[in-house]
């Protein structure tokens, strides 16, 4: 379980960053995820990402909702603080945590159920908002945590998915954060550490709401027909009460492809999906051009990865309200409280 | 029954009746400041729809030298300017009342009654001959009944024209204008009626030292002084006027001089679970900051008031309360949340109460509810309503302490952390049941998870029985410990009371009117939080019947009263009002003479 | 209030349509708005477009949130249920109504706060489900039943809205409405009746979900800085206190345009808008299309008006979950229960 | 203690540590099925994690010829097959028990205790011989040691063939490779220790006509029979097996055989909020609707419930209640939202609630649930928990009453509305608080306004005192007439019995198994419904001391007899548990001896 840490035992020689820490003082407590799961490659694109950008664990807050990639903020920088929301709930979080103490790194990790489904209402309005934060979507088309259902977002991966649930147009996370004005958003593969650090570290750099939806496929419950590690199929192997009772073993898949470059991914199902990694060249003018070079390539059957959209132009949460520099939680309490005289005003105002 | 003809100074009732948005209120305002400025106590209170424009509201203002803050259940003199509810309002005045109307058009034979005055005013003719725009005409019908009630009334003619004069500072001609109406209809009273009537003001002196504020605004200024920097909320009546004032106190109080910025931030989120998750947010953070809501807001908030509860964050919640169930009646009043405020949320969760009676408590329990909150670290939910919150109340001038500092609770400073062998989040060093906290940022060593999830005395993620079972029995000590710090129950005695009153909130009024004038010896005990101190446990035990008077249908705080405290529920008798009009001691009396049907409610 | 109706005496020679109903049968109790509120335009529209459409009143669904523009349904159909959710929540009451009774005709009336703060998550969600009804959102970029706080919608008609609250990218429903899939999207004016009226009647015909986004100015809380009869203006010339409380007295706005042609309007505040009609042989190829004309448009500071996206191909909530055509909610009740024999087999299994 | 060499037939505990994702509950309810077919009473309990794969997972099988369904405080015979646990494990074996472990390598040292027996089989090795695939050697070690257990128990080895072909039926590679690993496993075992144990299995005849089932299937079931055509829900552990069981419930038997087309819908709303608003709103358009969640989702559905109250719109929601407070502990058991569910939402609101015990009345608790939802017009929660929910009891073959027809309650249909006068949505024709409804679609003058503002007996808008008092008035009568409609509570006597016992729900077992075991005679009473029938009251006014067994902190229970009835709180001690396990029949003895401290919460 997540307080169960790893021991600390650095090698002599491990490479140390400008702290003077290394890679390890980035790490947080022992993965409960399953073995395999895209979650827990992108959780160490994140710690790698951190340890580069020579950040202090202690001026990081970690925050996150509820599912298998909200457990995830437990399994890096064990240095900083966490929060564990309810489910859907962490932008609010986020927000005031964030008008708190604008001097921290926040990072909110979240699942496509957990955003795109009871979380989206938030998700839309931290986006509005601007609020100064990395914000990763850990999106696998499912709920991990509940055993399989479908979420709203896209179905990964499926080939075979052309049942009833599909005939929804699913939520791409991209789409609804151009939609609602976000200001860095990007889309990776939790297999492509090439891809996923720089963009991350982006993210953590940018002022303002950074949005990166990362393909995270589920190992377990990626449940089409015909595939052959599907759970229907292991159903069939093993008594009928056992409902996905029995997790096959599974790697990560991991990846690595050139910019402008197309690339097959096989899933833990067998399917595969299609990732375009946008031209080095490619930058959008407008939100608009920036969803029809999608809507395209999605005709293709492509998913569009890389950094999709940005724009250094629009102030986050603070700019636009226009807070002190210094952090409200720091403003020491005299120079908050106005004291006699102020409640002399106040009489004078309402006699 | 009065004699008709005895004089009643400092001692009635004017009700005016009228349209919303036809700016009304501001007529009504500047009649009850003018009182007010003569020296008499009043008390204004506002009953308006839930709408914009073109519906029934009533401005209804008591003259009480005795200070009597509730409604008497009385009309003395009637300002009928609403066609729609003539009838009803004329069937409100009180025998031996006068009824003040619109006699530009005859309507006698509708208004007629045999034991009350007629007063008609052409107050439409008046204005639309000496005023030409629409919106002046309007408008300076209001005031001009003012004027019309300022001869009848005897209310002094300088005073007003202070009042005028104080609004339309810079704006002569405003000025000009307002006292022009004022002047016609105190022109049009002396010549047609034989001024003063009996019910009239005299000077005195009893309102010295005395404001005039509402509870939300009150409760607003607390915040700015409990050193609150962040306020988030999502609008709902009748909560919002105390974010607006939140907002203009900071303008006012809060602007760093030097570089302009602003030392506090007011979210206005997407809905209430948003707002109270950016308090909580910030709570974590180390900001002290509250969201203010209505009742819909408190279902709404109930899953994050449980994480709260359990992951023992402390945020400040306002519930300044209307009248439910449901989206209810959003303009009326009533004290009904006290049961889901108590119990929000799902499984073994419970929440620190605070119930202010009048504006000067709302200020003070707003520095309470946030010192509490940071010492308990937990949500603390101060129940208002919308009697308190959006009516003028006579409120004694606030005084400050110069030495007060917030009370933050059990937080580990850098310093201290510095020096700490290791530090856990959730363990119970000293048996109050109180951990200490850190804030993020501060330490490398004062890194911990919270979650809403099950947690162990070390922050750790658990699913084992005992490590979960010693969390939630320390948070039950923990609730053992805040009934030695939240505020004590007041208590008032009389000789030889062997019975008693308990009410809390904006009941007091009625009761403390009550108390002077039931047919026997009563104490009274006002519960001011939940938990309840060990007083109330021995009040109740002291006396052998006891009236709790409280603004719901169901005996809420009776309820918590019987499960809370080790006491029989059988000498507890209800005497209940959820109408949706603030309870009068008309009320109050007749339950206690046993003349109200719900009482008998177990 | 919305009880008191008003009395029904259609005079001779009145028209009738195909069941004998005239235009008052269409009607509803007497509005408690503002005088000159554009809601009041909005639900004469839908009077008339369904006494055109030949409905009978009570095979209408009349479905609202909370707000001045949800108080509407109370006053149109009188003879048609109606209800008002609580705040935000219209969409999922809607959504379970047509599960439970494909046959009605439903009408959903919200507002800019109901649908794009409190509400976008279910408005977003019933959108995906493509629920078949007519949605409106009476758009005025305030919270009017509140006393004019900012919605998250366009400062519609604000040139001096420059402040703060304007600093955040506002959301547009429609572009939202794409974003999630929507099937059915227009945008019209409430003075806009020979706009309005069609774009109604074509919405209550689509098999899907059909969003209106109605520009409806709110009389009273029009409250920009400089503008003739904003209500900081109005403050100034009557006694502090009053928040609002005086509303002057107002005209509903009516105009009249062609398809293709650019009008102004001068809104109660003395600021204007222009608004675009898209041209007659306007049609979007693909929702990003449609997101850039109204992206090109909106530079312009134009704000494009009428139908702006059509797809009938995507079935709505029944054809998605293969529903019988009989309405659930009158199938009888021997045909719904597995009886003796059922329970016979059920032993059988967990035997 | 047991001496060491009784034999001990059909009344002993087997619990087997696994880890999960290791497809080991097949084995699981194999092993428990298999006693169950041999006519021995059984139960089978899963403590598994909030997790997919790697933590700690176990399953306790209950073997008791007494037909006992709680935990006893003992594990007779411990299968340990999870390293992280293994001491855990080891220190919870009843003294004179036995330990079973995989001693394909050697352990003994660790899992030495000399007042238990060691059991190692080499089951890795065993299988990594036996098989090839990795899958195979992972799933075929649980069958193994099933086989194993075969042999100690003496069970019967037609019954688990009978049970593998049943499961593995047209896929005969698969029982084989299943019938092999049974063989191995019971092989070993005969050929290295004294077979059978001094526990062991005796066939009986007394599971004749019994189902194993779990209370959300079974209530699923129920919602097939009362007619439901539309479940919306948000998945949440425990309730998602109750969707998933009306889910395949209604593909059995809910296909049109004409048309193909579904006579019925199943919405996974976007969060909690949506879903019970989907119900609420097919409610009002005449369908029968539910929706199924945990804590979280009440608490988020408060808003909703309150609508529902007010404006009087049935539906029905299941609460298979989990470990709170928040998120607490999702995959484990409590009974503690009994006081949230009571009083969800602000504002007077109260709920009617039904507290199943086991998965038959689950089923018929079902069919309760929308006949009183729809008579009283009002939505009616069921209090289940994941111990009834997800675990599989013996149930007795459900037994159907063709003459059966749902109780719409007060419904107008076209023929009434045609001949009728006129229609008011709200009026209470003849006094017992509930009025007629019509459905939307009917007929012209049905036509009425649903809302939760303010309204009127006409349905109208209202913001008046009197007319919206007696809306609410009539509310609180319509509450008293739910008395008399929701089930009695289960009242069983002793002789000479003075004090009594008082429980909820699936704290049953464990007080059925302590009446016969006190050494006191105790009267017992089942509480299954709020508002309390008169029974109660009357039930506790004649005894002199009452245990109330609930699972919670705070008493919950306890609190609302305590609040609703007219009774002497002095007289009820509390009996509780709440560390999410389900409560074992050694923990009421323990509380009715006065050993546990928190009998002590008043
Ligand atoms: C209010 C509430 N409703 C439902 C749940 C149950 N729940 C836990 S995680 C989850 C979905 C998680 O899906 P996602 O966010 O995609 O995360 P994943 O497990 O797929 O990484 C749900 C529905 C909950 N914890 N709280
Ligand atoms: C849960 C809840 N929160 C807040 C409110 C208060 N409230 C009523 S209407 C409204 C906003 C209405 O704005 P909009 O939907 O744009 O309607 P408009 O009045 O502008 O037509 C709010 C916040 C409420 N009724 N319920
Ligand atoms: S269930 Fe899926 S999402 Fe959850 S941990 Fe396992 S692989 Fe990852
Ligand atoms: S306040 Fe605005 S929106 Fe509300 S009724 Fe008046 S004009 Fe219309
Ligand atoms: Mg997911
Ligand atoms: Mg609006």
């Amino acid at each position: 379980m997540s307080y169960i840490s790893k021991p600390r035992v650095p090698y002599a020689g491990i490479k140390r960053n400008k702290l003077g820490l290394t890679i390890r003082d980035y790490e947080g407590g022992m993965s409960t995820l399953c073995a395999g799961c895209g979650h827990d490659s992108i959780t160490a694109a994140l710690v790698q990402a951190f340890f580069e950008l020579e950040v202090a664990p202690h001026q990081v807050a970690k925050l996150s909702g509820i599912g298998c990639s909200s457990k995830t903020p437990a399994y890096f920088l064990d240095g900083a603080h966490g929060l564990n929301a309810v489910h859907g709930r962490m932008p609010a979080i986020a927000t005031g945590a964030n008008a708190a103490n604008r001097n921290l790194y926040y990072v909110g990790v979240s699942g496509d159920g957990d955003s795109l489904s009871i979380g989206i209402g938030q998700f839309a309005h931290a986006i509005r908002r601007n609020v100064n934060m990395l914000y990763i979507i850990e999106n696998n088309g499912v709920y991990g945590l509940t055993k399989g259902q479908f979420s709203a977002s896209a179905d990964i991966g499926s080939t075979a998915k052309k049942g009833e649930q599909n005939q929804n147009l699913p939520i791409d996370p991209v789409v609804l954060a151009l939609s609602v004005g976000a200001t860095y958003v990007a889309r990776s593969f939790s297999g492509d550490k090439d891809q996923l650090i720089p963009i991350l570290k982006g993210g953590l750099m940018h002022q303002g709401f950074a949005l990166i939806d990362v393909i995270s496929p589920c190992v377990t419950f990626n449940d089409h027909a015909g595939s052959t590690k599907s759970y229907a199929h292991t159903r069939e192997h093993i008594h009928e009460t056992v409902r996905s009772d029995f997790v096959p073993p599974a790697e990560a898949i991991e990846i690595e492809y050139q910019k402008g470059s197309v690339t097959p991914v096989r899933l833990h199902d067998g399917s595969h999906i299609l990732l375009r990694k946008v031209a080095p060249e490619f930058s959008a003018e407008s939100r608009s051009e920036t969803v029809s070079y999608i809507e395209k390539h999605q005709a293709k059957g492509e998913i569009v990865t890389g950094l999709l959209f940005l724009d250094e132009g629009p102030g986050d949460l603070h700019e636009t309200s226009d807070t002190t520099e210094q952090p409200l939680c720091a403003i020491e309490y005299d120079s908050l409280c106005p004291g006699e005289s102020g409640l002399e005003d106040v009489y004078r105002i309402y006699r | 029954m009065l004699k008709s003809n005895d004089v009643i100074a400092n001692d009635f009732v004017i009700k005016v009746a009228n349209v919303n948005g036809t700016g009304s209120s501001s007529a009504n305002s500047l009649l009850m400041k003018s009182i007010f400025h003569m020296g008499v106590p009043v008390i204004g209170k506002n009953y308006f729809p839930s709408n914009i424009q073109g519906l029934p509201t009533w401005y209804e203002i008591r003259v009480s030298k005795d200070g009597y803050v509730s409604r008497s259940g009385r009309v003395d003199i009637m300002v009928s300017m609403n066609a729609q509810t003539y009838l009803q309002d004329r069937d409100e005045v009180s025998s031996g009342g006068y009824l003040l109307y619109d006699s530009s058009w005859p309507r006698e034979d509708r208004l007629a009654r045999n034991d009350i005055t007629l007063l008609g005013v052409p107050l439409s003719r008046i204005c639309n001959e000496a005023f030409t725009s629409a919106r002046a005409r309007i408008l300076m019908k209001n005031i001009t009944y003012v004027g019309a009630l300022s001869a009848l009334l005897n209310i002094d003619h300088d005073v007003i024209s202070d009042q005028l004069k104080r609004t339309f500072a810079g704006k002569e001609h405003l000025f000009e204008a307002n006292m022009k109406a004022i002047q016609l209809g105190h022109d049009y009273a002396i010549k047609n009626f034989s001024c003063p009537l009996r019910f009239r003001v005299e000077p005195l002196d009893y309102t010295a030292d005395l404001m005039m504020i509402d509870g939300n605004t009150a409760a607003a200024l607390g915040c700015v002084y409990a050193g609150a920097t962040l306020g988030a909320w999502y609008p709902i009546t009748p909560s919002t006027s105390l974010m607006d004032g939140f907002t203009k106190f900071c303008e006012k109080f809060r602007i760093d001089p030097v570089t302009g910025k602003k030392k506090y931030c007011i979210i206005q989120a997407e809905d209430e679970l948003a707002a109270i998750g950016m308090t909580i947010g910030a709570g974590w953070n180390g900001a002290r900051a509250f969201t203010c809501t209505s009742g819909p807001g408190i279902s709404l908030m109930s899953e994050f008031l449980g994480f709260g509860y359990y992951a023992e964050v402390p945020t400040v919640v306002f519930d300044v309360q209307r009248v439910g169930p449901s989206t209810g009646m959003p303009t009326r009043t009533q004290q009904s949340d006290i049961l889901s405020c108590a119990f929000a949320s799902h499984g073994d969760t419970r929440h620190v109460l605070l119930f202010p009676a009048y504006p000067e408590e709302c200020f003070y329990f707003s520095l309470e509810a946030f010192d509490l909150a940071e010492r308990l670290q937990t949500p603390v939910i101060v129940l208002s309503d919308l009697d308190i919150g959006m009516n003028d109340w006579p409120c004694p001038k606030l005084t400050w302490a110069p030495s007060y500092k917030p009370d933050r609770g059990k937080v580990l400073d850098e310093e201290e952390l510095e020096h700490l062998e290791d530090f856990y989040r959730y363990q119970d060093t000293d048996g109050d049941g109180i951990c200490f906290r850190t804030f993020p940022g501060v330490h490398p060593r004062g890194s911990f998870f919270t979650r809403g999830s099950g947690h162990n005395q070390y922050g750790g993620y658990t699913e084992d029985p005992e490590e979960y079972q010693q969390v939630l029995d320390r948070l039950r000590r923990k609730w053992e410990t805040a009934k030695k710090f939240v505020p004590e129950p007041l208590v008032q005695t009389q000789p030889g009371a062997k019975s008693a009153i308990i009410a809390l909130g904006s009941s007091d009024g009625a009761v403390q009117e009550v108390l002077e004038h039931a047919d026997q010896p009563l104490d009274y005990m006002r519960i001011r939080a939940f938990p309840f101190s060990d007083g109330v446990q021995e009040f109740i035990d002291t006396h052998e019947r006891i009236f709790v008077v409280e603004q719901n249908r169901d005996a809420q705080l009776k309820t918590l009263l019987t499960v809370e405290l080790n006491i029989d529920k059988r000498k507890l008798i209800s005497v209940l009002h959820y109408d949706g009009f603030p309870i009068g001691s008309d009320h109050v009396l007749a339950g206690l003479n046993g003349l109200l049907k719900e009482s008998v409610r177990v």
